[in-house]
């Protein structure tokens, strides 16, 4: 780790693999996981039904628990012998363990709660009267989410988003418990940097990997803020 | 569904809050129907329960012989399907869309069959064509009540509701309002509930005015009648102890001394 | 990712990134087929091997967990080997001159000082743990030191205490010892005060690839031996 | 794990003391990051200064990072020969390393970013004329703060809240690499659920421990449900 | 710092706000000081600077000879430390405080030496016994207004601003709480910047009104003189494009027309 040589910086094929797989798994755990995340964060915020205090429990739920805990339940549940995973695999033919599509579920079930916290105070936060204005006006309930609610909860959306992105960025228990950590396949940046901080010699690559990672998740961070801040002056209370 | 020989508003309503208690029941014919009283007497409340934003623990709302409101008969027709325009006492407008969006909200969600009012004489009236771009965020509090009357003038009502729209306006512009207020009630026959505190206007506007006083009817008829009494002047007095009068077996209907029709007893 | 590059998958306990990344880059030159490593801890490995993970080879760091594979019979009995061996050491920071011979009931606490610690890999889950553990109840000093065992998530932790100088003495492989030049080893345990540090291979019981065979071959092959030699590692006799 | 034999569930005297801690440091990690979150969130949201955009990007690295690596990077400031650590040990004699102050504050800085982000996004739903108008009433910037921005953020608070604390909770690589497994002294929940989940059939003792952590996380929640449902019928949008 | 001699209020201020330009000096003496002007007309623009709420882009503003905004010397006196009493257009109560705290919100903060003003009577004044222990949410329009007028009547101010305070009450209420602020100008001699709609009103309270009108004043004077004229009753025009007029080398001092004591100049 020379001053001047800074070719211990340059990444491997591998290593860019890894890379491309945690945009990747980052950015369709936090996509995928959004409609989801606004109809739950909805709910818990404006709904009162019988079993929500568990629904939000559930919510929590990956916090909460150890992610190798998180990582287990989802191979139980999600692996090719596990009860979801079978059906999905014989019904729609679609697989997740041991693929990048798996360590993207992982990623979405990690910052899950992340993701549904901020929209949903920012849900708290909007004003009933003006959802009540847009239905003297001839708005549905779900017209009135759409054209009102969503657009005013942006900020909180973008907020959401970024945790979950950031959280997904730096996932790995639940991911390498549940998909393992097979280069190309499923090894994402943090699962390449946990391998290297396993043996003698690692540091540099570790380091190296999480520059890369910290570089992405600020970049990412940056344009999320910009995104909020247009967001929050076009709706800025008045 | 309209019933000819109905008149076209009716009205039922009892609903606590807190020691506020609502309870009263008028009719009353086309035109402008005002309602007038001191601060906190529950004219807005009355506005809310007519446009289905309350429900009110007992009552009755039909316009031109339609029901949108019956406790009773568990009917509770939501705020969208009523048409019914409402300029709230304090504006709402959205603020992440443009003045112009606001203004044409209503018409997005208008049924086809619905007329349509068109964008640009309402805004000249209104005098709000240099706003049309804005956000409302920066409106001064008179263009606000302006863009909120001219946003439920476009989404075409049936019912007309305005809860003080005039009261941050200058002089000029209310006379210039008030005539176009005038035209709905006598050309298009839009009728128009409307909640005011000045004198001037209700004797200009309405053909009944219900006088309110803590949550009751202490005085309906014309403007002539009406505002002459020492009522109409006189500020509620603190409110006296909790009224022990509970809501029981009151019937709406009743209390409106109306009969139903046979076919909505169901 | 789409088309599997590869054409065996092996799943390998993380400290054996550095030895088996040098022999499967050997044997793609030998033979042109891609060995693909997910590494991580060998409880996921075998937990995921369990639920159908797509793993050809598996190289554990316990017996334990790769008899528990065999009982279900998860693995070809036929193709199990020790592989490896691995001694552990007693190491202290480099700047340290502290010196202790290991021998039946010595001065352990004593060496620790007042308020030292003692670095280990947690002593009932890791095998390092494990095996320091059971080499110190055999020298009958297990019980004066048992509260003073700071126990690390894996050997490298442990380590990176003692490497730090959060610690003055560390049991740990000595495969992590010798490569960390901030650590000293102070003494080797002789290796009947535990049971043997073995990591055993064997084919999964559904793979049908003959290049994991193949590799599992190659890895006993006098080519390939100095790799894992250089590592620290005993290569196991046939 | 029979169905009338419940012996499982009973704790050992080692697992109370793993529950203990878990609440003492969770309580203690929302708690004293409570003060810094609240400032740090308000600066984000309020303020703008040159380095916010580096500000808010340390704020969210915890999330980024691998947990272990937040833990090494805690080891090498806070550990006994950390520059941190070293001053706060000379000068106040306070010790973190191999304390479960340390744990208290792995959890803290783990939690940080979603407790910061949930109040950020309470304080930027303040509306700025209420501030305004206690101005004109003779409140200075500070007492606007404690008197009206405070109370209406009061939801966020508890959000940002009972996140921190579900996250402590959960937390186990930051942890456990920074102050290691000392049962009664830094061994948390998740630690001894780890420690479970290492060995072959340890299933049933993890899955008690889950169980009993997933129980505390449900009560705390419910608890914060309650007090922010209050929080918001208080300052409830009029 | 009063000088005395010195007007009681100088103002002058320019500012630009998107396609509107205020532009404005007057100076005016102690008693009510009514700002008129259609809506738009820069009326809550000017009570804003006043209060410190708006930083202008160059501006002055004096009371009692004590410079609280001096663009060219760098002075922006914080809104805290002016002791002005703001009734705002839009109530901006408390919600999560009482009514009875809201009220006593300004004394809290009110320096010893202020002087006290006394709960029970302002609250008996207003009506407001009966809403003490609620909250804001729920308050009507009028109840809301009436709270803030009483606020800003608690914090002791040493000059009150208020933005419309009686649009929305009734002309009883009306009637009760307009001779308080002629008390108050007479007795308390506490001067009152006092933007309304209303002729009436104005007629009675103010001893100079200053009529606005986009952002310009195209009238001062007594009440009898500016109510009279043709401009006080016309609504503004489409506002014309964009003025070229720019902020330049133009000084409050100079606008004003009154030249500031040396020991200001610094
Ligand atoms: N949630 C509530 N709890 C207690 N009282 C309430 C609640 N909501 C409304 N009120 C009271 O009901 C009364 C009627 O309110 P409403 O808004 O209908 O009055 P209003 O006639 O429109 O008055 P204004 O002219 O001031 O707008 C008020 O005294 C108000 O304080
Ligand atoms: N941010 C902004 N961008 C553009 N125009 C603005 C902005 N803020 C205020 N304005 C405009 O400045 C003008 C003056 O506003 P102000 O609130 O001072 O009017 P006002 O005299 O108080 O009117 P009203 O009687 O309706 O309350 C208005 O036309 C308003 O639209
Ligand atoms: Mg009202
Ligand atoms: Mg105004």
């Amino acid at each position: 780790m020379g001053d001047a040589d800074m070719g211990w910086l340059a990444l491997s094929p591998q290593e860019w693999d890894a890379v491309r797989l945690s945009l990747l798994v980052s950015f369709w755990a936090t996509i995928a996981s959004l409609p989801l995340g606004i109809a739950v964060a909805w709910l818990l915020a404006r709904v009162s039904f019988p079993g929500k205090a568990l629904v939000n429990g559930l919510v929590h739920l990956p916090l909460v628990l150890p992610p190798v805990v998180t990582g287990y339940v989802l191979l139980l549940l999600f692996g090719r012998r596990g009860p979801i995973g079978a059906f999905l695999a014989e019904t729609f033919g679609i697989v997740l363990a041991f693929r990048w599509t798996g360590a993207a579920l992982a990623c979405a079930v990690m910052g899950f709660p992340l993701m549904v916290r901020a929209i949903r105070l920012a849900i708290e936060a909007v004003d009933p009267k003006l959802e009540a204005a847009a239905g003297t006006l001839g708005a549905g309930r779900i017209a009135t989410f759409l054209v009102v609610t969503l657009p005013l909860v942006l900020p909180g959306i973008i907020a959401g988003m970024i945790l979950s992105f950031a959280k997904a960025m730096g996932e790995f228990g639940a991911t390498i418990t549940f998909v393992s950590n097979i280069p190309g396949q499923t090894q994402t940046l943090p699962s390449a940097i946990y391998t290297f901080t396993q043996v003698p010699g690692g540091e540099a690559g570790a380091l190296r990997l999480t520059l890369v990672s910290v570089a992405i998740a600020f970049g990412a961070l940056l344009v999320s803020e910009l995104l909020a801040r247009r967001a929050q002056a076009r709706v800025g209370i008045a | 569904m309209r019933q000819d020989g109905a008149p076209t508003l009716e009205i039922a309503l009892r609903h606590r809050l807190g020691a506020f208690d609502l309870d009263l029941a008028f009719a009353s014919d086309a035109g402008v129907t005002a309602l007038f009283g001191p601060s906190g007497s529950g004219k807005t409340t009355v506005v809310d329960a007519i446009a289905g934003l309350v429900r009110p623990q007992a009552g009755l709302v039909r316009i031109g012989g339609e029901t949108l409101t019956d406790t009773e008969a568990g009917v509770l027709v939501p705020p969208h399907r009523r048409r019914i325009g409402l300029v709230f006492q304090d504006a709402r407008l959205f603020p992440h869309l443009s003045v112009r969006t606001n203004l044409l909200f209503g018409r997005w969600f208008a049924p086809r069959s619905a007329p349509r009012v068109a964008l640009e004489p309402v805004v000249a009236l209104l005098g709000i064509e240099h706003l049309l771009k804005r956000r409302p965020r920066g409106l001064s509090g008179g263009e606000r009540q302006r863009v909120a009357i001219g946003r439920a003038l476009l989404s075409a009502p049936r019912l007309l509701v305005m809860d003080e729209p005039l009261a941050s306006l200058d002089d000029a512009r209310k006379q210039e309002i008030l005539p176009y207020l005038e035209r709905l009630r006598d050309e298009a026959r839009v009728p128009i509930v409307y909640v005011s505190h000045s004198r001037s206007e209700v004797a200009r506007l309405a053909g009944t005015v219900v006088l309110l006083r803590e949550g009751r009817i202490v005085g309906r008829g014309t403007p002539r009648e009406i505002l002459a009494r020492g009522e109409a002047s006189e500020t509620a007095p603190a409110r006296s102890a909790a009224r022990a009068r509970r809501l029981g077996r009151w019937s709406p209907g009743q209390a409106l001394n109306t009969t139903r029709p046979a076919s909505e007893r169901s | 990712p789409a088309a599997r590059a590869q054409d065996a998958v092996v799943f390998a306990a993380a400290s054996l990134k550095n030895a088996l990344d040098d022999a499967a880059a050997l044997f793609r030159e030998r033979t042109g087929r891609r060995i693909a490593i997910s590494y991580a801890g060998s409880p996921a490995l075998a937990r995921q091997i369990e639920q159908g993970a797509p793993a050809d080879l598996f190289v554990s760091a316990s017996i334990e967990w790769m008899d528990h594979l065999s009982a279900a019979g998860l693995i070809r009995d036929e193709s199990r080997i020790d592989l490896l061996g691995n001694r552990i050491a007693l190491v202290a920071p480099a700047a340290s001159d502290v010196a202790i011979a290991v021998a039946p009931g010595f001065d352990l606490a004593g060496a620790l000082g007042p308020d030292g610690r003692l670095a280990m890999a947690e002593t009932t889950a890791v095998p390092a743990g494990i095996y320091g553990r059971a080499a110190l109840e055999h020298l009958g000093v297990w019980e004066s030191v048992a509260d003073r065992v700071a126990q690390s998530e894996n050997v490298r932790a442990a380590l990176a205490l003692v490497s730090r100088g959060e610690v003055p003495l560390g049991i740990v492989y000595t495969t992590d010892a010798t490569a960390d030049e901030k650590v000293r080893v102070v003494a080797l345990f002789p290796e009947e005060t535990h049971p043997p540090i073995v990591y055993p291979a064997a084919l999964t019981r559904e793979s049908e690839s003959a290049a994991a065979a193949d590799f599992l071959a190659f890895l006993r092959t006098p080519e390939a031996r100095p790799l894992l030699e250089r590592q620290g590692f005993a290569v196991l006799g046939e």
